[in-house]
């Protein structure tokens, strides 16, 4: 009988042979590096606003306090958001004609609030609480980056379960002193075996429970 | 229509040809056996039979599918399944179907290793059984499942939760069980089919079928050299599936031993579910090989002799079974705990009872009929038996889920189970579909071993 | 690739007893070609299935070895979690998926280091070439020898054959 | 529980495409909005529940609550500790309101004779109308349900002022008798009750006070155990809990009362003729009362006769009985009865008619003579939360407030009175009853809120009167003031209030004597439409979703009536149909039937489920109708029920363990010696392990846990058919087993929630850690892990999980839960569960993390009693013991050591974290010899 296949046909089965196995792991590889880029978490990523509201402008050139917006931020799980009073305190006197504060005016006329783009968004299921964090010595930056820096809020971490896992597994290292907390300019985490150790014992923290599943989800 | 080939007549005198209505006798010529087997592949018109065939079984498969996307569009709440019993038929379905899965490699390779050379003419039979019975109780658990789409997470993949499975769990042992042997009798059942598949190369008439058998068959040139290594490859295959097979079922069985519920956390589970296996998967190849005997005319290939053997095999697991049984309804009074007696008590004379005594019919007394060499020469009388076989095996894993979950500890959550529609279109579906993929195998594939038949062809002109 | 001699034989005893007297005559027997495997043919030949055994043993026991620490680390290091307050380290339940998986991956580094070993897949091979080769897979039994130097001594080999009852005897390349 | 939670399935289907759409086209994901306030609340941190104090009607009668509302919409009822008629706790109609208030079915708009109207337009007919009715042509006729409001009262009495020959007329729908001075007997003081086919424990506005000092007179160390009695002919609360029981049909009950009420009395009284044993029990139970002296109590029920109740009256004061008198406060109106206007209303005499905040045509006097004569009523006007079945008859429909949107006042059972303020403003177009009523009184634009405080505003500064209003709202309790009674006196006589008219008191001619009941879950129809209410388990029959007709066996067996058979109870006056229930133990020749059913105009819930009682006797509020046919129709009913076995026969009985009073139950308080295991230490300690302890002798079965704990944590109602289907998601199941036997029979509750157990058989099985044990004990589940396997709840052999068949709360929801309003009941702390996911009690986990975060922040631990889990805050009696087993003085660990104390199960290893303390019983020795 005949050759039925061409020499190259050798070739192509080996490869096709070959190529069963490789796929298999390539799945896997290709499965967790798209999890993990930032196209699935946002990192990195800018949200645009309604309004161009410049945290570098108000925090870094004009040194505003975290919480003069966020009020809530030490005292409940939400960290709250500035309502439009709060930015007329100030736009009421300067730039009242600003084309750019515009809808803000607009709010405060029509008494409907301003609809900002969330850019740091958990899942439903995640329970996260800003005030337990504040209060036990993690700062704003741990989690937001140095907002004197981004001119629109920008996502600076991933989010995902495995990070947060990282820290609460080792608190100790990403835990500063009061006045720091809300210091924009502190590098996050210090790495000080021994600052961790005693910031552990200076906020009293239980690191028993800290992987429990009932700590975030409920 | 005769095959002649350089002349000279194949078929020597007494010897009847294909076609012919006397039943072939014996086949003594090895290319007696290649005219046999690659026969109704190569030429196309004698299938009238088999498209009736595939055309039910491809119905009941539309109906199999549709039922699922069904089931993942409504949700699992349209079986019959409560809070309180809460497994239903999808898991009776899975052990059933890994049972019957798990015969085909009992025959391929026990029988293999056991030097019982008349398994050649019904093994590559049995081994495609495995195959598409373990691909149909691997979608089962993902039917069972609350939310199916994410049974990936039962596997140890990097994830940026850093979470694993967990491995207590004997699900997570079931997960691998299906896929390992999934994937080995895969590779098995190919490494046995290379040969064959060169001869259908060789002897395919269209360019079509010579490109396909070719390319299958990996350039196959029937080289001493490679016969020795193949040789050597499929026989410690067949030496690991032993203890595959077994560990398997023996997984399935910990999926009910592993547990502290009456009625399920008795020792005897694995190996009495090894057997059970054994038993249904006896059943359902005897099934098959009447139905492909009758189908492709291969009574010369698989003669009555073997009905005769595997009669007596069934009879001595129907016998095993029923020492399982006493086994456990003693070690059930024996234990003296109030608990597993009531649960006794309700497996004979409760709500389920008359499915009970049937099973028990089904199991252990239908097959005493397999002592007597009349019952185990008629072959109705036989696909009869192997019938009930595998409903009475049936019974008892659907039994064996509900008698725990509604008569167990708490009194007051003591419920009962009814099924729905749509257990048995799911149940009667998955056997069209298992229908459908056999029909496929049979139409494109040869059913009997040829190479390791004309082995047996050489020992008996030999002799 | 070589030269050789193709006989074809109608039964195997003509074969086995063809390759008894080739190899007194020290004529080198370079491969045969039967329908299926002749006990003891192919070690004559010179095959050997030790790749396969290797392969299955390292790849089985590799890949439980691979299993069972993925097990251990993910139970005690990677996320250890408090179930039923049983140990993170439950060596009694680890063995079940290695055996499993271990069992699947021998059978399939058998399967690479078994193509590896025959040189499969080879789907274009001179062998095909040869008119004779269809009936190798079916009822006949192929011989190929080298072809001698001389053309008295392929001769001598060509009547040799013939003699021992070789039905056709052609040229072909390996 | 994903983003797609407030969205149906098709929506999803469209978002699904849509943000494949998205994906496909590139760079990232749709956003989502946040959005602040314009004008942020002073002191209101968002996502802070807040707390108010008000209080709940229940047959008009009030008892005091505190409502927890997240940022603005109220989402949990729990009892007001300083108010005297909750004392903390709730009953399940309190819990129950959350699931009213944002019932999509309440009317919202305004009906007028024949359209949509607006309440200008019912403003301007009304004045019309009120100058024909002060000129006497056509006088107002008001028609309530019992009213307690101060304002209210005071209100009509001004109203009757105005437009003179204004009558008012009240009913209680549940047929409670109505005359004048409350009695409420103090059962914490009483060492021998007896109850005459009254129901104290039984649901009513008094249930959750009576349970709680019930339980107090038998838990009490010091004095001596209380022991109750019970007399009665269908299976009530009281008789589930009583000591003794005995079933007699209700003229052998009036036989008994008017015997019993003479010889404690010392006077002589014809012995009633009884069959032996009863005559054996009556003497026991007398020579007991005799012996208690001043502890003795006889409680006489709705169904004796005036001169009966009279009788143990005069019993209760002669022996010095511990029973409060609550006189009704002085100068307020009293209304006539439903007869009276019944009689006017056949009369022709209504011209002008306002029917208030109550149903009449279905649960006063329902049929057809009823209904042709409301629609004759040239002027009706029906106010109410529903367009009901009265409504629909009526001229026009006034959308009424709920409780928790409108300013009141209420007066509970035993006098107290609290001012109810809303939680949220009212999301209709709706008005409160005041505000109606003040429109009649020609107010264009009234205001709840200043009527209300007109009613308790003295002649004081505007400050002080301004700190009295705020301390009061903060309290929850009006103290140290009367309101302002009605200036004017009523117009129309106070007429003698009636008792029920006795004429269904004719001596029954043959036949079975049917005894009406207020429904143990859906009390007298009010909440027909409450979904929570109808799925919950009946305390007895364990059924859902329907009303049953009861029946002794000896009576059912001469029907040859099984369980689930449709029986048809015919009276002289009509007819109705119900699935029987055979009850052991329930009275010869008599039919029980409950209140509540049978509403034609409920709601997509309630309309179409089991039967209305009052069909039998329209128009009477009696709860005894004699003479009654029951035919057997053939057809068949099952009911749903969450409980299919009750028996507890064989070993069974270490489920449930009952002692006498005093003993101890073998085996029990000795601690746990360390077993030696193969196991290794533990996980790292942490300063808390919960755990929690259960009495079943406090018990009474009341199911005010079962929905306190469905409001808590989002727990879906999934219907009538899918509990039929055995999945129930209540996530805390209370058991009800046989105790006693055939001669005597009784029943035993048996709370149920997770067991938490430290070597949980459902966590080592779960193959992606869902189900997972976490450092304080708790075994967690996690519902965004589990992928539905349930292997958990095979496992479980306590059987306390649930599971999500179907998208119960998320997408797939009954009938019309998953409209709009109706979501915002959920607890915003609870993940709403997906289809496919398991969930079961968590011991509220939420709680314990919010009090963990919130000692994380102070740096102080939590204290005993810091963490209380809802069932543990619902629960009147306080069987329920929640704490910190490391904390050596904590209740739980009391209560471990008690002699009582067992664990479910314990031969399992299963080490359970909720443990219980056995049921007691306290038998009377002379009647104890035939039931031990």
């Amino acid at each position: 009988m005949a050759q039925i296949f061409h020499p190259r046909a050798n070739t192509v089965a080996i490869a096709v042979l070959v190529s069963i196995p490789v796929v298999v792991v390539l799945v896997f590889v290709v499965n967790y590096q798209l999890h993990a880029s930032s196209y699935t978490t946002g990192e990195g990523r800018f949200v645009d606003q309604p309004v161009p509201f410049s945290h570098k402008h108000h925090v870094g050139d004009l040194g505003l306090d975290c919480r003069y917006c966020h009020g809530g931020v030490d005292k409940v799980a939400f960290a709250g958001l500035p309502p439009t009073h709060t930015c007329m305190t100030c736009h009421s006197q300067l730039f009242t004609n600003a084309a750019m504060l515009a809808p803000v005016r607009q709010s405060l006329a029509t008494g409907i609030p301003i609809r900002w783009n969330r850019v740091y968004r958990l899942p439903d299921y995640v329970y996260f609480d800003h005030s337990v964090h504040i209060r036990n010595g993690i700062g704003c930056t741990t989690c937001h980056g140095d907002m004197s820096e981004q001119p629109l809020t920008e996502k600076k971490t991933p989010l995902t379960m495995g990070w947060c896992l990282a820290c609460h597994r080792h608190p100790g290292t990403h835990m500063r002193d009061e006045a720091d907390i809300f210091d924009p300019h502190v590098p996050d985490p210090h790495n000080d075996p021994r600052k961790a150790v005693a910031m552990l014992r200076h906020y009293v923290v239980e690191t028993a429970n800290m992987t429990d599943c009932s700590v975030c989800h409920r | 229509m005769t095959m002649a080939v350089g002349g000279a007549e194949i078929f020597p005198a007494g010897t009847a040809r294909p076609g012919d209505d006397r039943r072939l006798t014996r086949v003594n010529t090895n290319e007696a056996v290649n005219v046999l087997v690659t026969g109704p592949l190569l030429d196309s018109e004698r299938w009238r039979r088999w498209w009736i065939a595939f055309a039910v079984s491809a119905a009941l498969t539309v109906i199999f599918f549709g039922s699922m996307i069904y089931l993942f569009v409504a949700g699992i709440g349209i079986f019959g399944n409560n809070s309180i019993v809460v497994w239903g038929y999808p898991i009776a379905n899975y052990v059933w179907w890994i049972g019957i899965g798990n015969a085909g490699t009992l025959i391929s390779s026990m029988l293999l290793l056991t030097h019982q050379r008349w398994r050649a003419a019904i093994n590559r039979l049995a081994e495609a059984m495995t195959l598409m019975a373990v691909a149909i109780a691997g979608l089962m658990p993902i039917m069972h499942m609350g939310r199916p789409q994410y049974f990936y997470w039962l596997a140890p993949y990097p994830n940026t939760m850093g979470l694993w499975p967990q491995w207590r769990s004997a699900l997570i042992w079931d997960f691998w069980a299906i896929l390992s042997y999934l994937l080995f009798s895969i590779v098995f059942w190919y490494t046995g089919l290379i040969p064959d598949l060169a001869t259908l190369r060789d002897r395919a008439t269209t360019r079509a079928k010579r490109v396909v058998y070719g390319a299958l068959a990996l350039g196959w040139r029937n080289s001493a050299r490679h016969w020795h290594i193949y040789q050597t490859y499929y026989r410690t295959m067949a030496a690991l599936a032993t203890p595959l097979v077994c560990s398997v079922h023996s997984i399935v069985g910990l999926d009910f031993a592993a547990s502290l519920m009456p009625g399920w956390q008795e020792t005897i589970f694995p190996p009495y579910f090894v057997v059970g296996a054994m038993y249904s998967g006896f059943g359902m190849v005897v099934v098959l090989c009447a139905a492909v005997r009758w189908g492709l005319r291969l009574e010369a290939l698989i003669t009555m002799r073997h009905f005769d053997i595997m009669a007596k095999v069934m009879l001595m697991a129907g016998t095993v079974m029923l020492i399982s049984y006493a086994t456990e309804w003693f070690s059930g009074w024996y234990s003296g705990r109030g608990v597993d007696r009531r649960f006794l008590g309700f497996e004979f004379a409760g709500t389920y009872s008359p499915l009970y005594w049937i099973m028990i019919f089904c199991n252990c007394i239908a097959v005493q009929a397999f002592w007597f060499r009349s019952v185990r020469r008629s072959l109705p009388a036989i696909i009869l038996i192997s019938v009930l076989i595998n409903i009475g095996m049936w019974l008892e894993r659907i039994l064996i889920v509900w008698n725990t979950l509604s008569h167990h500890y708490v009194a007051s959550m003591w419920r009962l189970f009814y099924p729905t529609l749509w257990d048995w279109l799911i149940l009667f579906g998955s056997l069209g579909f298992f229908a459908f993929l056999y029909l496929l195998f049979v139409r494109f594939f040869p059913v009997v071993s040829m190479h390791e038949v004309r082995q047996l062809v050489r020992e008996e002109t030999a002799s | 690739m070589s030269l050789v001699l193709l006989a074809e034989f109608e039964r195997e005893e003509a074969l086995v007893n063809a390759v008894g007297q080739l190899g007194e005559r020290d004529y080198r027997v370079i491969d045969a070609f039967t329908p299926y495997e002749v006990e003891g043919l192919g070690g004559l030949l010179g095959a050997s299935p030790f790749r396969v055994r290797a392969a299955m043993l390292i790849g089985g026991l590799g890949a439980a070895a691979l299993c069972w620490f993925v097990e251990w680390y993910s139970a005690t290091l990677g996320f250890p979690f408090d179930s039923g307050s049983r140990p993170p380290n439950s060596w009694p339940v680890f063995p079940l998926f290695p055996f499993e998986f271990g069992v699947l991956m021998a059978g399939v580094f058998g399967f690479a280091a078994m193509l590896w070993s025959t040189g499969l897949p080879s789907l274009n091979h001179p062998f095909f070439d040869s008119p004779l080769s269809d009936r190798a897979s079916q009822d006949r039994f192929l011989l190929a020898i080298d072809i001698p130097s001389t053309a008295r001594a392929r001769r001598t080999l060509e009547r040799l054959l013939a003699d021992m009852g070789a039905e056709a005897i052609e040229e072909a390349e390996l | 529980m994903s983003a797609g939670t407030e969205i149906s399935r098709r929506a999803a289907l469209k978002l699904f495409a849509a943000g494949a759409a998205v994906s496909l086209a590139g760079c990232s994901r749709p956003y989502e909005e946040i959005l602040p306030y314009v004008d942020m609340p002073e002191g209101m941190a968002a996502g802070e529940p807040e707390y108010y104090a008000t209080a709940l009607p229940l047959g008009g009668y009030a008892r005091g609550v505190i409502v927890k509302a997240v940022e603005g919409r109220p989402i949990k009822i729990a009892g007001n500790p300083r108010h005297p008629a909750s004392l903390g706790a709730t009953d399940i109609f309190g819990e129950a309101e959350i699931m009213a208030l944002y019932d999509p079915e309440r009317s919202g708009t305004i009906r007028g004779p024949n359209s949509i109207s607006g309440w200008s337009e019912f403003f301007a007919e009304l004045l019309a109308r009120t100058d024909k009715a002060k000129s006497g042509a056509a006088p107002l006729h008001i028609l309530t349900s019992t009213v307690t409001s101060p304002t209210l009262l005071r209100q009509i009495a001004e109203l009757s002022g105005q437009v003179p020959g204004t009558r008012w007329f009240a009913y209680d729908p549940a047929g409670g008798a109505a005359e004048g001075a409350r009695l409420v007997p103090r059962l914490d003081k009483a060492k021998v009750i007896v109850s005459l086919d009254a129901d104290p424990l039984g649901p009513g506005p008094m249930q959750v006070v009576l349970g709680r000092r019930f339980i107090d007179g038998r838990r009490s160390a010091d004095q001596r155990m209380s022991r109750l009695y019970a007399v009665e002919s269908i299976w009530t609360l009281t008789g589930a809990n009583a000591d003794h029981r005995l079933a007699l049909p209700p003229a052998g009950i009036e036989a008994i009362a008017m015997e019993i009420a003479g010889r404690l009395g010392g006077g002589n009284a014809p012995p009633a003729d009884l069959p032996g044993e009863a005559r054996h029990f009556v003497e026991a139970m007398l020579a007991d009362l005799k012996a208690a002296g001043q502890g003795a109590l006889l409680l006489a029920g709705g169904s004796l006769s005036a001169a009966a109740r009279k009788a143990v009256d005069d019993a209760n004061r002669k022996a010095g009985a511990p029973v409060d008198r609550i006189e009704p406060p002085q100068g307020l109106p009293h209304p006539e009865a439903l007869g009276d206007f019944l009689a006017s209303l056949y009369g022709g005499k209504v011209e002008n008619l306002l029917v208030l905040d109550c149903n009449p045509a279905y649960d006063a006097a329902p049929g057809k003579t009823f209904a042709d004569r409301l629609e004759a009523v040239p002027f009706a006007v029906h106010a109410g939360c529903y367009d009901d079945e009265t409504a629909g008859l009526c001229r026009w429909h006034l959308p009424l407030s709920h409780p928790l949107e409108a300013w009141s006042d209420l007066t509970s059972a035993d006098g107290a009175v609290s001012i109810v303020q809303p939680l949220i403003r009212p999301l209709y177009e709706t008005r409160s009853a005041h505000e109606v009523v003040a429109l009649y009184a020609g107010q264009p634009t009234p205001s709840g809120h200043d009527i209300v405080r007109a009613t308790w505003r003295q002649d004081e500064t505007d400050e002080a009167f301004e700190n009295w209003w705020r301390g009061t709202l903060v309290s929850g309790i009006v103290s140290g003031r009367a309101p302002k009674s009605s200036s004017l006196s009523p117009a129309a006589s106070p007429a003698e209030a009636l008792a029920p008219e006795d004429a269904a008191r004719t001596p029954p001619k043959g036949g079975f004597t049917a005894v009406l009941r207020p429904d143990p879950t859906i009390y007298d129809g009010r909440f027909s439409n409450n979904a929570w209410l109808q799925e919950c388990p009946k305390p007895l029959s364990k059924g859902t979703w329907t009303n049953v007709v009861s029946l002794a066996p000896v009576d059912a067996q001469a029907l040859s009536v099984e369980d689930g058979d449709v029986v048809a109870v015919a009276s002289v006056e009509g007819a109705v149909e119900g699935p029987a229930r055979i009850d052991r133990g329930q009275a010869k020749g008599v039919v029980g039937l409950t209140l509540g059913y049978g509403r034609l105009r409920a709601g997509a819930i309630g309309t179409g489920l089991g039967y209305n009682a009052r069909l039998l006797a329209p128009g009477s509020l009696g709860n005894v109708v004699a003479g009654v046919k029951v035919i057997r129709t053939g057809r068949r009913a099952p009911v749903p029920s969450t409980q299919m076995h009750f028996s507890l026969e064989g070993d069974l009985g270490k489920l449930l363990p009952e002692v006498t009073a005093g003993e101890a139950l073998p085996g029990a308080g000795k601690p746990r010696e360390p077993v030696p295991s193969l196991f290794g230490p533990g996980p790292a300690k942490d300063p808390y392990s919960w755990a929690m302890v259960i009495d079943t002798a406090a018990c009474i079965g009341c199911n005010a846990c079962v929905i306190a704990c469905q409001s808590e944590n989002n727990i879906a109602v999934v219907g009538p058919d899918e509990v039929a289907n055995g999945r129930a998601m209540h996530w805390l199941r209370i058991d009800r087993y046989d105790l006693g036997d055939a001669a005597e029979p009784r029943h035993g509750f048996e709370p149920v929630p997770c067991m938490h157990c430290e070597k949980a058989p459902c966590e080592p099985v779960c193959p992606v850690e869902a189900s997972v044990h976490d450092t304080e004990g708790l075994n967690v589940q996690v519902y965004n892990r589990c992928v539905g396997t349930r292997f958990c709840q095979s496992n479980c052999p306590y059987k306390v999980r649930r599971f999500n068949w179907f998208a119960y709360n998320s997408g797939q929801e009954y009938q019309d839960l998953g409209k709009e309003p109706m979501r915002a009941r959920f607890n915003p702390d609870v993940t709403v569960r997906a289809r496919g996911v398991m969930e079961k009690c968590t011991y509220c986990v939420q709680r314990i993390s919010g009090a963990r975060r919130e000692a994380e922040k102070t740096d102080t631990p939590i204290p005993e009693g810091g963490v209380t889990t809802a069932c543990q805050d619902a629960c009147p009696t306080r069987a329920i013991q929640f704490g910190n087993l490391q904390d050596p003085a904590s209740k739980v660990n009391r209560l471990r050591a008690d002699r009582r104390h067992f664990t479910l199960l314990a031969e399992l290893g299963t080490r359970p974290r909720t443990t219980y303390l056995a049921r007691v019983r306290n038998p009377n020795p002379k009647l104890a010899g035939d039931s031990a």
